[in-house]
């Protein structure tokens, strides 16, 4: 399980996050959903170790890590795919998956290699596998981004709005192998998302953030999506 | 081979064929958009559709063939004088003038003159009211005076919009505007594109055809670097083969 | 009892610092020496200890300094000539008196400076004459690039022209240069019988340690220097240098008194090894030459003491020396080989006492000193 | 406004302070005027020479932490300024019809061609502000044309600073070479080692100073000021914007240039000789680590990190010649590491506490097409 | 100039590229990869330059199989002190690094001055390098032999490490996105250090050869720092063999103008060549390119 209790982090003097409580239980698919600017990012960068906390604490399966570096965190099972995806521009789409192996060490049990299963989600790692990854299309990318994310063999899985400037089919193809990705390996997803139709098709529970807090939380089967539209308006 | 251009062409890319180390990202591709008109890019991801706007506003050069605006040939001139004849793009990811306040990066993007000398004249206060306008615009006002680069993702985003129709440009070009948009912010987009059009033209890329739907305007599909289709919503709706490529399985087009 | 102020000025950090740290420690045994007994006209010398930094300008603000913030009696400094032609307007403008203890090319005579270092008459011109007299009629001439070797050169080319030597090449190297490969190839196709060496500081290293390796020694291709010293020596490695030449107004193992006191004193306070060279005794006699000048004067008055030094002559490590009235020093001239640790053995010497000329006749016709 | 910490890191906070800096400035620029009533003829003159050097750290402000562009061969500009006037000196040092000393003992028998019309005055003058200024405009241009940006430039310039140096060093006859040019006492008839000269050397200084400082905040406060920020940022977006970086560079350094040569010429009289070594590899890094300890992005801040810098430099390395180096070496590890944005940074950091500007933003900097 | 002539100025455009060379090829790593303008390089130089004078002094006339080590362990302490304590807060400020490392530089010269002395150390090569090989009128002095051999031992084994190895991988990866590598379980503190470390290493290495055939003293390292920067620059940023290929090329063009011209003049020469070499290629031989990192 990953829970955050009472996490603040701020930005030089200006704070951001006040005081966040939020939980993903073991393979469960959790969407995170708010305003530009309310600290989205800010909060996942912060699980992951590369925005630091001014406070509280972040537990991965009861044990306190927000002291920890981000690497150990990802040793541990965390895997983090930016917005903007973050890829290596100068390696090639097969380097930037074998990236996602350094993850692995210190865990017995897994095997270093990209998984097979990364290949039939996304087949545009192995047809593109020798390009840059710079040069792909920002689609291609978000592919690659997952996929690699993917190579970590992660307990929890964070995403930072994965269907910004997909193709629709993608997307139904990215939703289906979150699916699978959740209902096979088990991993724990916290989404963050503008498309609601999206989040609440894939999600278990939401929560709401506004200015820095989470307002407002729930299961996606018993909200109707017109119900949270307001906390995204203008 | 490209149809003649009529009168009222405004932008015409003719026959362009750009590749990237041997790997062709649009092959022979010709397209006009009439002056005053709105159109629609869609196409999947590396269909080349950025390319393509890469390669009007001359931040990559064409392998073979050319690019028209109002006539005028401007594939070989460098890119601020491409600018200078009156096309702006807002880029698929953010590129706000980082270093300046919210109100700085209108002001400066509205000059008309952007020469070494002329830029020495302090702005106008029409120019100030122009930008005040915007920042209500794009909801930016409280945030006017912080620099840019402290601003959200999706904030830099209505930032980058609001310096488009600040430099008033005849041709915008929007890649993905609405990337990370709420659904109703969305919607204010498409509105503002409508009240652009007529006056400017404006050529859109997106994704989100929810947005597509509410601009009801003509579409052109890209496909691996050449025009694919060309058609409106309902049409292309419709069509098995841009189903396949680009729009997926019915439920989710709606 | 009351002191008397001196600067000693030279560059204890950067490229020069390797030469002329060891000058600034000379010119202080000097100062310590006659403080121990007693001082300059009843008064002890206090130093004002300032660092050129091998940066020319930086001379000329320290020297200024000197002269308008501590208002010292004289300045001990300098080595490159450069330090010395920008220290010179601030001496002249602030009527002050430099010591200049290195051997140079000659071509200024100011009267607000002691030039004690060779002219070139006493160093470049005996050391071709003995070479010409060896047998040596090819020559290559190589150099640093600034003042000092181009313009010994110049003069020397005069005079292998005027004595029918041959002149068989002429190469210069940026100051602090170290690939020499071209100028060994050069040296290769020109075949000369000798190379006069003007190279200074840290080049030096390279190129004899490159010369080596191309499979050159003193017996197939001697050297003759005029920027090694004992010290320089120690640096380059012994064995490389074994068997050249170099020429000066002293070396360590000259065998007079008042060289085994100075050397043993210096030994003593700056270690057993310590390497002393001529640069370092012209330093350590400038302060006697100072104080008897001053003496004599009766008064620290800069511009009294420049008329009363003409003609101080003293026994001192270099023999006999007297000051002339253009401001240089009537001093030998030596050449050695270079042996064991570093030490030069004297082959050659001048027949007495060489009178300093500022102006080479034959190269600068017609000037003289004012 | 201020001359500096508007675009610093807490732009916008900028514009309710300026009359404090301003007026601090102000205040300075007074104080310095009364100098040469309580200081003695040593101090004065150093300060005086701090000052002529303070200038050129101005335009490293405006190349750097204004535009972005990290020069390391700002000493060619110094050193076209200073050798322009130095050698009208020279030759006004020199009897007529003989030629400067160095160039009898290296020789030459004629007067080169391209020293004759520095026998002028107005010429060298003219010269003083064209040499260096048109140079930095060919220099920029060949750059910045070929878009060569970041560390490039800065290793280009200290190459072609190191070029120039070691063409200086081997051309004798011409520039007499190591030595410099030295040794001269008249200028438009002053002698320069008169009483009063040092007074009025100083005031033409602090004058220049403040011509420079002024003039330079004014051109920073128009929108011309606002490009170079958004050329330092992101100088692709501004170009699509329509301006043409490469004009805007080319500006900025050739004003840069002038403001060195205008150093060059200034210290050159100060100092009384201009010479190779003033103008070389470890001038130019000096000068620019100066800058940054007063903060680069600051006009006042870069000319007071000179001055008190040099100042500095002077009295440790008389108090202590061998800790000298220690003292500086650290002092450039604790600036960069400290205060990033120099003491300018601090103290606007202070006076209005605001969100910093990442160094780069996480989210967008990697990002497909990064413009 | 006759054949003899050219034949030896064609060997010395190759002494002068290896020596090029092994001093540029530390700065691949800081520079190049780490994008640290690291001007304390000349000082790795140099302490490998000390230390082999140090083994000569432990180990005799046969020093070198002592020195090899030594210099590359010492060195790479040194610039692993020097990621700890300094570089380690600049990444991603390559002008400031400039900076900084430009005082750390001036501190080790220093130190350098007051540990040996200001004059510089004697240090001979082995006599079995002593000799040279004569291939016709040629002379090809074997210490030249030996370091063109070590440029090209330690080339080889940079390319393999940077281009084929995991290590390498992982390096170029943390260079392009820092936090995303951290984020992927690189520990990217370590590996910074151990690249840095690295490169100061392999300077090391480079001065061990360099003292065999220039002087060793505080100042040695200034004499190679700038023409290091413009071997990296000319080669590409970033890419070793371009590095290698500009090493040669620098090499000869200084070869040809020492040979027509003369050398004090050549410097300038080579400088202005390589300005107007940037002019024509400016990101250098072997540009590293792509949509992402245009305004790296
Ligand atoms: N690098 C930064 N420096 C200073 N402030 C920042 C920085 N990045 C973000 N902020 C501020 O922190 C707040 C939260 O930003 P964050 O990026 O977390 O928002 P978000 O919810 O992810 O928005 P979006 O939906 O637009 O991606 C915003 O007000 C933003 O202005
Ligand atoms: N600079 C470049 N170097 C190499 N390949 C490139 C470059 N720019 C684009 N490409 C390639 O060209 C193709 C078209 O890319 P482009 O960005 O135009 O696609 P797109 O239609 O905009 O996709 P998306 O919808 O994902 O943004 C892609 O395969 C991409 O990898
Ligand atoms: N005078 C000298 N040796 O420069
Ligand atoms: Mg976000
Ligand atoms: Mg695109």
């Amino acid at each position: 399980m990953l829970k955050l209790e009472n996490v603040t982090a701020a930005y030089g003097q200006s704070p951001v996050l006040f005081g966040i409580d939020l939980e993903v239980r073991d393979a469960e698919a959790v969407t995170l959903i708010g305003r530009n600017g309310v600290g989205k990012t800010t909060l996942l960068r912060a699980i992951t170790g590369l925005h630091p906390l001014t406070g509280g604490a972040v537990r991965l399966n009861g044990a306190q890590v927000e002291r920890e570096a981000a690497f150990t965190r990802a040793r541990q099972g965390l895997a983090y795919v930016p917005q903007g995806r973050g890829l290596f521009g100068h390696l090639t789409v097969e380097e930037n998956l074998r990236m996602g192996l350094p993850a692995l060490s210190g865990r017995a049990a897994a095997t270093r290699a990209v998984p097979d299963l990364v290949y039939d989600l996304f087949p545009i790692c192995r047809d593109m596998g020798s390009r840059k990854a710079g040069n792909l299309s920002g689609g291609q990318q978000q592919q690659v981004a997952i996929g690699r994310a993917l190579v970590t063999q992660p307990r929890y899985l964070l995403l930072d709005e994965p269907t910004e400037g997909i193709q629709p089919s993608i997307v139904q193809e990215i939703e289906a192998a979150l699916t699978r990705i959740r209902t096979e390996l088990r991993v724990a997803v916290l989404l963050v998302e503008q498309y609601l139709d999206f989040a609440w098709s894939f999600a278990d529970r939401y929560y709401v953030m506004q200015k820095g807090r989470v307002v407002e939380t729930g299961q996606t089967a018993d909200t109707p999506t017109h119900a949270v539209q307001r906390y995204l308006g203008v | 081979m490209p149809s003649e251009p009529t009168a009222e062409t405004l932008l015409d890319v003719r026959d362009i064929t750009v590749s990237f180390d041997g790997f062709k990202a649009i092959t022979n591709l010709s397209l006009q958009v009439p002056r005053g008109s709105l159109r629609v890019l869609i196409g999947p991801n590396g269909a080349g559709k950025s390319t393509l706007l890469d390669t009007i506003i001359g931040k990559v050069r064409p392998e073979r063939g050319e690019v028209r605006f109002g006539g005028q040939v401007i594939s070989r001139l460098p890119e601020h004088r491409i600018a200078g004849l009156g096309i702006c793009r807002k880029f698929q990811a953010p590129g706000v003038l980082e270093g300046l306040t919210v109100r700085e990066n209108l002001l400066l993007t509205a000059r008309r003159n952007k020469g070494v000398l002329g830029i020495l004249k302090a702005p106008s206060a029409a120019e100030h009211a122009r930008a005040d306008e915007l920042l209500r615009l794009t909801g930016l006002t409280a945030r006017a005076d912080i620099p840019a680069g402290s601003l959200a993702h999706g904030e830099k985003q209505w930032l980058e919009i609001g310096m488009v129709v600040a430099a008033d440009p005849e041709l915008l070009l929007l890649d993905e505007p609405t990337a990370g948009m709420t659904a109703q912010e969305t919607a204010q987009t498409a509105a503002l594109i409508h009240t652009l059009a007529g006056r400017h033209t404006v050529l859109v890329i997106d994704h989100d055809m929810h947005f597509v739907e509410l601009l009801k305007a003509p579409i052109t599909v890209l496909h691996q670097g050449q025009v694919f289709r060309e058609g409106n919503l309902e049409t292309l709706r419709a069509d098995p083969e841009v189903m396949e490529i680009y729009l997926g399985r019915p439920k989710e087009a709606v | 009892q009351s002191t008397v102020k001196v600067g000693v000025l030279h560059s204890l950090t950067g490229t020069m610092a390797i030469s002329e740290i060891t000058v600034a420690n000379a010119a202080q045994l000097a100062i310590d020496e006659i403080n121990a007994k007693g001082g300059v006209m009843g008064k002890k010398i206090e130093v004002v200890k300032e660092d050129g930094a091998s940066d020319w300008p930086t001379f000329a603000t320290k020297a200024e300094k000197l002269l308008t913030q501590d208002k010292v009696a004289t300045v001990f400094g300098g080595w490159t000539s450069a330090s010395r032609k920008s220290m010179l307007p601030v001496f002249e403008k602030n009527g002050g008196l430099l010591f200049y203890p290195v051997q140079f090319e000659g071509n200024e005579c100011s009267p607000n400076i002691i030039y004690t270092g060779a002219q070139p008459n006493q160093q470049a011109l005996p050391a071709l004459e003995w070479a010409l007299g060896k047998g040596y009629k090819k020559i290559f001439l190589l150099g640093s690039d600034y003042v000092y070797p181009r313009t010994a050169n110049l003069i020397l080319k005069k005079h292998i022209t005027d004595m029918k030597a041959t002149l068989s090449g002429e190469e210069y190297v940026a100051l602090g240069g170290t690939e020499f490969s071209s100028v060994i190839n050069k040296i290769k196709a020109a075949k000369p019988d000798v190379i006069i060496n003007t190279l200074n500081g840290d080049s030096n290293v390279s190129f004899f340690k490159q010369y080596q390796a191309a499979g050159y020694s003193a017996k197939t291709l001697p050297v003759i220097s005029f920027s090694i010293a004992e010290q320089e020596a120690q640096a380059i490695g012994t064995q490389l240098l074994d068997g050249q030449y170099a020429t000066w107004n002293y070396f360590q193992s000259l065998p007079n008194a008042a060289n085994k006191k100075f050397v043993a004193a210096y030994q003593a306070k700056y270690g057993k090894n310590a390497a002393i060279t001529d640069p370092m005794a012209h330093a350590y006699m400038d302060v006697y030459l100072w104080k008897a000048a001053v003496e004599k004067a009766k008064s620290f008055d800069p511009m009294a003491v420049r008329k009363a030094i003409v003609g101080v002559s003293m026994d001192s490590p270099l023999g006999k020396i007297t000051v002339d009235a253009n401001g240089s020093l009537t001093q030998a001239v030596y050449t050695g080989v270079s042996g064991a640790g570093g030490q030069f053995k004297v082959v050659a010497q001048s027949k007495g006492v060489v009178a300093p000329q500022p102006y080479d006749k034959l190269a600068f016709p017609g000037k003289t000193c004012p | 406004m201020t001359p500096g910490v508007q675009s610093g890191p807490v732009p916008g906070a900028g514009r309710a302070r300026v009359p404090a800096v301003v007026l601090a400035t102000g205040a300075v620029l007074v104080a310095l005027a009364f100098a040469p009533l309580y200081l003695g003829a040593y101090p004065l003159a150093l300060l005086g020479r701090v000052l002529a050097l303070s200038i050129a750290a101005i335009g490293v402000s405006v190349v750097w932490g204004r535009t972005g562009i990290l020069s390391l061969g700002q000493g060619l500009f110094f050193g076209l300024g200073g050798y322009a006037l130095a050698m009208h000196l020279k030759l006004t040092a020199t009897p007529k019809g003989e030629l400067p000393d160095f160039m009898v003992y290296n020789g030459v028998e004629k007067l080169p061609w391209f020293w004759a019309p520095f026998a002028s005055a107005p010429f060298a003058l003219a010269m003083v502000l064209v040499l260096p200024a048109a140079a930095a405009g060919l220099v920029a241009w060949l750059m910045f044309r070929r878009r060569i940006t970041g560390v490039y430039v800065s290793i280009i310039t200290q190459a072609l600073l190191l070029a120039f140096v070691t063409w200086l060093n081997g051309s004798q006859g011409l520039t007499s070479g190591t030595n410099g040019i030295t040794d001269y006492q008249r200028f438009l008839g002053i002698d320069l080692r008169g009483p009063n000269v040092a007074h009025g050397l100083y005031w033409l200084t602090l004058l220049v100073v403040a011509a420079a400082l002024g003039g330079t905040a004014w051109l920073l406060r128009t929108p011309f000021g606002q490009v170079l920020t958004a050329i330092r940022d992101n100088e692709n977006r501004t170009r699509f914007l329509g301006f043409n970086p490469a004009a805007f560079k080319i500006a900025a350094f050739m004003l840069g240039g002038l403001l060195a040569g205008v150093s060059g010429a200034l210290y050159t009289v100060h100092l009384g000789t201009i010479s190779p070594a003033m103008i070389g590899v470890a001038f130019s890094i000096e000068l620019v680590v100066w800058v940054a300890l007063g903060g680069r992005a600051s006009l006042v801040g870069a000319a007071g990190g000179l001055v008190l810098g040099q100042l500095a430099k002077d009295r440790i390395s008389s108090a202590a010649p061998d800790a000298w180096l220690y003292v500086m070496g650290a002092l450039f590890v604790l600036v960069v590491l400290v205060m990033p944005q120099g003491v300018a940074g601090v103290i606007a950091r202070r006076r209005a506490p605001a969100p910093s500007v990442p160094a780069s933003s996480p989210v967008t900097r990697e990002v497909s097409d990064a413009v | 100039m006759d054949l003899t002539f050219l034949s030896g100025q064609l060997f010395t455009g190759l002494s002068v590229a290896s020596i090029l060379l092994l001093a540029a090829l530390g700065l691949a790593l800081s520079f190049g990869l780490m994008r640290v303008i690291n001007m304390a390089h000349g000082e790795f130089l140099m302490a490998g330059g000390y230390l082999t004078y140090l083994a000569a002094q432990w180990a005799g006339p046969n020093f070198l199989w002592l020195a090899f080590p030594l210099a590359f362990v010492g060195a790479g302490l040194l610039g692993a002190v020097m990621e700890f304590t300094v570089i380690r807060r600049l990444y991603g400020r390559p002008l400031d690094t400039l900076l900084a490392t430009f005082g750390i530089s001036l501190i080790l010269q220093q130190a350098a001055r007051q540990l040996f002395g200001s004059t510089g150390v004697p240090v001979t090569a082995p006599a079995w390098l002593s000799g040279a090989l004569n291939v016709g009128d040629v002379t090809l002095p074997y210490v030249r032999l030996f370091v063109i051999a070590l440029a090209l031992i330690v080339l080889g084994a940079m390319w393999w490490l940077l281009n084929r190895s995991r290590f390498g991988m992982h390096v170029r990866a943390v260079n392009q996105n820092r936090e995303m590598a951290a984020a992927l379980g690189v520990n990217t503190r370590a590996l910074d250090l151990l690249v840095f470390a690295l490169g100061a290493g392999i300077a090391g290495v480079a001065g061990v050869g360099l003292a065999l055939i220039a002087p060793v003293n505080p100042t040695v390292g200034a004499a190679y720092i700038v023409n290091a920067f413009l071997v990296v620059v000319v080669g590409g940023v970033g890419s070793v063999l371009g590095g290698a290929v500009a090493a040669v090329l620098l090499g000869f063009i200084t070869a040809l103008a020492e040979g027509l011209t003369s050398v004090s003049l050549a410097q300038a020469i080579l400088l202005v060549v390589v300005v107007a070499f940037l002019q024509w290629k400016p990101r250098g031989l072997f540009p590293t390119q792509s949509r992402a990192l245009e305004d790296a």
